[in-house]
């Protein structure tokens, strides 16, 4: 089913397969901006701040004025960690990435694209599970710069 | 019926929509632009997905990821409201092609309707009256005398490709015609880069009268009445109402029995509206069907009691009308006014911003469409129409006093709306006389 | 018609009579106590005079001031509204001797069928039937035994002066009656001072049903049909419908015909309100006259589309009926609920302050009478109702989910209200069956 | 008409003759608090705070703290300057009152009551004119206290 060469062609052609990045927020806060998850109430879509280490306790290192960037979703679908079921994950918790690095497929009408980092890091935090559906602008991965 | 409906709009029509599917137990997902994010009326979704960015081409206009929230949302069916794709037969199909119901006609209807020149062709061969015109481009001078002769003067000379005035020459005489064609064709060339004409009977003064028509998927069609549409500001509708002040009994029952074989033909089913210019001698032409559900459908709901929405929903899903046209019995009189937020003192550009203080009218037979409320956003990339106001009394002139009380009651600070122009229209002497023409407004205010 | 109506009331009531006075063009006096200065609603009438304190009986109910008001501001007639002095008969006569119309029936009407014991006497007199009873004040053990007799058992045993349950006895059997005679004299002596007792028959898990009356001065009566007001909550009316769901087609016929038979015995005219209890044998009991417009009029407005408020004003300036009893045909199911500010976990005392946030319900055969608005006030010296939300359906199952709908939607922040309570109440099966008696909410909730 | 025996004793039955004294703004702010007349839209009902001097340029002196007292209408009716038209007005603009003297007469209907200052000081100003109607409330004199 995972053809990924097609589906790159695909994607490509409907023109969906874009990363936008959230900047650091302007005021230099520590805060990173995150959306929540596509299926929680609309009235939390809105962005909330949240102070890193409180999110997660495995966040190394207290450094509070880390800047982490965030890989977004570029489209409505579903969330697949790694190229196949049998396949390990393109990326975990701590792996480096590059611009071009493939952090994940996104699957909409049967049509699977591969989403690229496009900025250079460490794989911080992976937001969403295997399989979960994600929104438009939803924060998939938070990447700590290098 | 379906388990749960994406709708694919925003504003006013997602609110209208979500209500009806509430209403018929069958859950919704709302769709929403990073523009729309935070809107009130998303709350009252049983989910809401973010499609994409505040342009509409990338977020309402996107079909692709508006199948997409369907699928990962698990909804059976879409609900396309009005504007955005809400007659595109590409989007319909290929809802259908994914197991997703669109709720509206079948593609072809669609096409066959929604397309004005095969909608002509139907409408004559189904002795529908139609505006009598040239039928196609004017080949060469000679042709056009005789096809002038035929329609019978004063004529009108319109560009193929034009629209909004240019290129358009009115001819009463036949002695002005080769003339008017000769400018009007080097007008077209200028504006559109084609010389292509042709010529059509000048309606002058025309009314704007539609009729609704409700069908399901097992032959049955009724029509709901018609509404009377011919207030309108530089072609946008502004003030709609129903029964028209201006047809009498016989015109009514031939008007609608006219839109009903129109869409019999066609093999139409859902909700949609055959539209008709009617001239100063009460005769009617076909113009255009919008296969779709309209801004001012409140106005027949309010009339026949009829909720076209839901009735639109268990078509789509499979349903038989429950109700034969017999049983469609209008009582009283519906008036509908669309509040804009647009300023009229800079030629009616839309107005954008927060809306401080929303008030809506109330009280009898009265009825508000709105996404509105205090602290809500109005955004200059959609549609102006931030309210609709729609009254329901028992004859014309009271429903008139109505809606003049409510446009007074009416209160939105600090954008500028059409609600100061309504106020004068709806208090004009020729509104109430019910002698107005499409062209009133701009001649008059 | 008049010139200039001062409406002596506040809240929605005065906001519904407002509207009503606009749309007769008919100018408006509001009156306000310096608690409700700054109320939105005082902005739309023409007038508003400050009349008193705070406290009802500093202003709204202080007739020499609203008579003063109306004269300094040459008001022609006053509303009452319901509540403060609706049927209070010595006001309406002060306002007449000042040639100030009061908007309602006569005095004299007012005074035969406002007074039960009156009112009782016209039902008897007029075969309209009553709850059998003492017809006054037990005397003796020996007659207390024969009218028990004749009235059968069960009876109940209420005191004169009492209400609210105390000096209360039901009695299933002869053989107690002495004892519970002894008993509830007892209580009443302690409760009012009084050991004044009488018996009645005890009506088990009635139903409480009216019929709406209008009528003018020209001898022309007819009824709008009745509401079902069964949904009580100690005594208050919280959900009110029309049709009823437990009247049969004769009962209501009936029922109807006992209530005009009744108004037309003492000469009535205006609207009004002829209220029965309904047993589970659907024989039916004639209780009070409301002479007044009622809280829950909008019900009767929606099934038969006419303004009870304008109709009501009409009369009393003379006018005729402009409708007869075969012109009134109700369509379809209305039912109406209260939105009171209180708080169910504090045994529903009223609660008061500002009300941030209100969004109302809106949509098909919706109509909401409110005043509230983001940020009204909500004062703890009058009345807690906040909104009523009326809906109308062709049927009673359509209309009990467009109301799920509408309480699912009604957004009121912060104050606590009964909006939790309704949407558990009209969830109910035994609300959807109709199956329901007076005693409902104690009960179950 | 104006037979001021018989109104004084009817106005007592009704309970009507009452003032009441606005008391200085508690915040010690220069400011007198007024209501606007009757007639006036709704909307401008509300108090409206305005410094002495700028209300009306014969106001004596420029001291911003003095305190006025207001003698309010403690019913609805129509205000007269004078027992009857021939005569001269009970004060005028610089009158000494004390708290027994009459300022004025309201009617209401047909009953006339003599009001009160219930104060003592100068008048300030006369804020209604003969004639006009009055709510409850509705300030008729400014008085400047001794």
């Amino acid at each position: 089913m995972m053809v990924t060469n097609d589906l790159i062609e695909l994607s490509l052609r409907d023109g969906e397969v874009e990363v936008s990045l959230r900047r650091p927020n302007p005021k230099g806060h520590e805060a990173v901006m995150m959306t929540t998850p596509m299926m929680a109430h609309p009235a939390m879509h809105s962005p909330v701040a949240v102070s890193p280490p409180a999110v997660d306790g495995k966040l190394p290192g207290d450094v509070v004025d880390v800047e982490y960037h965030e890989i977004r979703s570029p489209m409505v679908g579903t969330f697949y960690a790694s190229p196949d079921p049998d396949s390990p994950p393109f990326v975990q918790v701590g792996s480096p990435v590059g611009p071009s690095t493939v952090v994940c497929l996104l699957e909409a009408m049967k049509v699977f694209s591969e989403i690229k980092a496009e900025t250079s890091g460490t794989i911080e935090r992976i937001l969403v599970r295997d399989g979960e559906a994600v929104e438009y602008g939803q924060a998939l991965f938070l990447v700590r710069p290098h | 019926m379906f388990r749960r409906i994406l709708i694919a709009n925003r504003g006013e029509i997602a609110l209208r929509i979500l209500r009806a599917c509430q209403e018929l137990n069958v859950e919704t997902v709302c769709v929403f632009s990073e523009e729309d994010r935070g809107a009130e009326y998303l709350r009252l979704a049983d989910k809401a997905v973010c499609i994409g960015g505040p342009a509409p081409r990338e977020s309402y206009l996107k079909s692709d990821r508006l199948i997409a929230a369907a699928e990962v949302t698990g909804a059976d069916a879409i609900h396309p409201g009005y504007g955005f794709l809400a007659e595109n037969g590409q989007f319909a199909e290929k809802c259908r092609a994914c197991n997703i119901e669109f709720i509206g006609p079948s593609v072809e209807a669609m096409k066959l309707l929604g397309d004005k020149a095969s909608a002509r062709v139907i409408a004559k061969k189904n002795k529908v009256p139609t505006v009598p015109g040239s039928d196609g481009v004017l080949e060469d001078d000679n042709e056009t005398i005789t096809i002038a002769d035929q329609i019978g003067f004063p004529v009108i000379i319109k560009a193929s490709a034009g629209g909004g005035g240019r290129g358009m020459r009115i001819v009463h005489d036949k002695t002005d015609l080769l003339a008017a064609l000769k400018q009007a064709k080097q007008e077209a060339d200028g504006a559109f880069n084609s010389r292509d004409v042709y010529i059509e009977r000048f309606i002058d003064r025309p009314r704007h009268v539609e009729v609704q028509i409700i069908a399901d998927q097992h032959g049955h069609i009724v029509h709901l009445g018609e509404r009377d549409c011919t207030l309108q500001r530089r072609y946008q509708k502004l003030v709609e109402e129903s029964p028209s002040p201006a047809l009498d009994h016989r015109t009514r029952e031939n008007l609608c029995a006219a839109a009903v074989k129109l869409c019999k033909a066609a093999k139409y089913y859902s909700a949609g509206t055959v539209e008709f210019l009617v001239d100063t001698k009460s005769r009617f032409y076909f113009i255009e069907v919008n296969t779709r559900i309209q801004v001012e459908h409140p106005v027949t709901e309010m009339v026949t009691g009829i909720d076209l929405i839901k009735t639109q929903i268990r078509v789509a899903a499979g349903e038989k009308l429950d109700f034969d046209q017999r049983a469609v019995r209008p009582h009283g009189h519906a008036i509908e006014c669309r509040i804009n937020a647009e300023d009229p003192n800079e030629r009616f550009r839309p107005c954008a911003g927060v809306v401080e203080k929303f008030r809506p009218p109330g009280g009898v037979g009265v009825r508000v469409d709105s996404y509105g409320h205090d602290g809500c956003r109005v955004s200059p990339r959609y549609d102006s129409l931030l309210a609709k106001v729609i009254v329901h009394q028992p004859t014309r002139p009271e429903a008139i006093r109505t809606m003049q009380r409510c446009l007074k009651e009416f209160v939105i600070e600090p954008l500028k709306t059409t609600l100061p122009l309504l106020r004068r229209v709806i208090a004009h002497p020729d509104f109430h006389d019910g002698t107005i023409d499409t062209g009133f407004i701009e001649r008059t205010f």
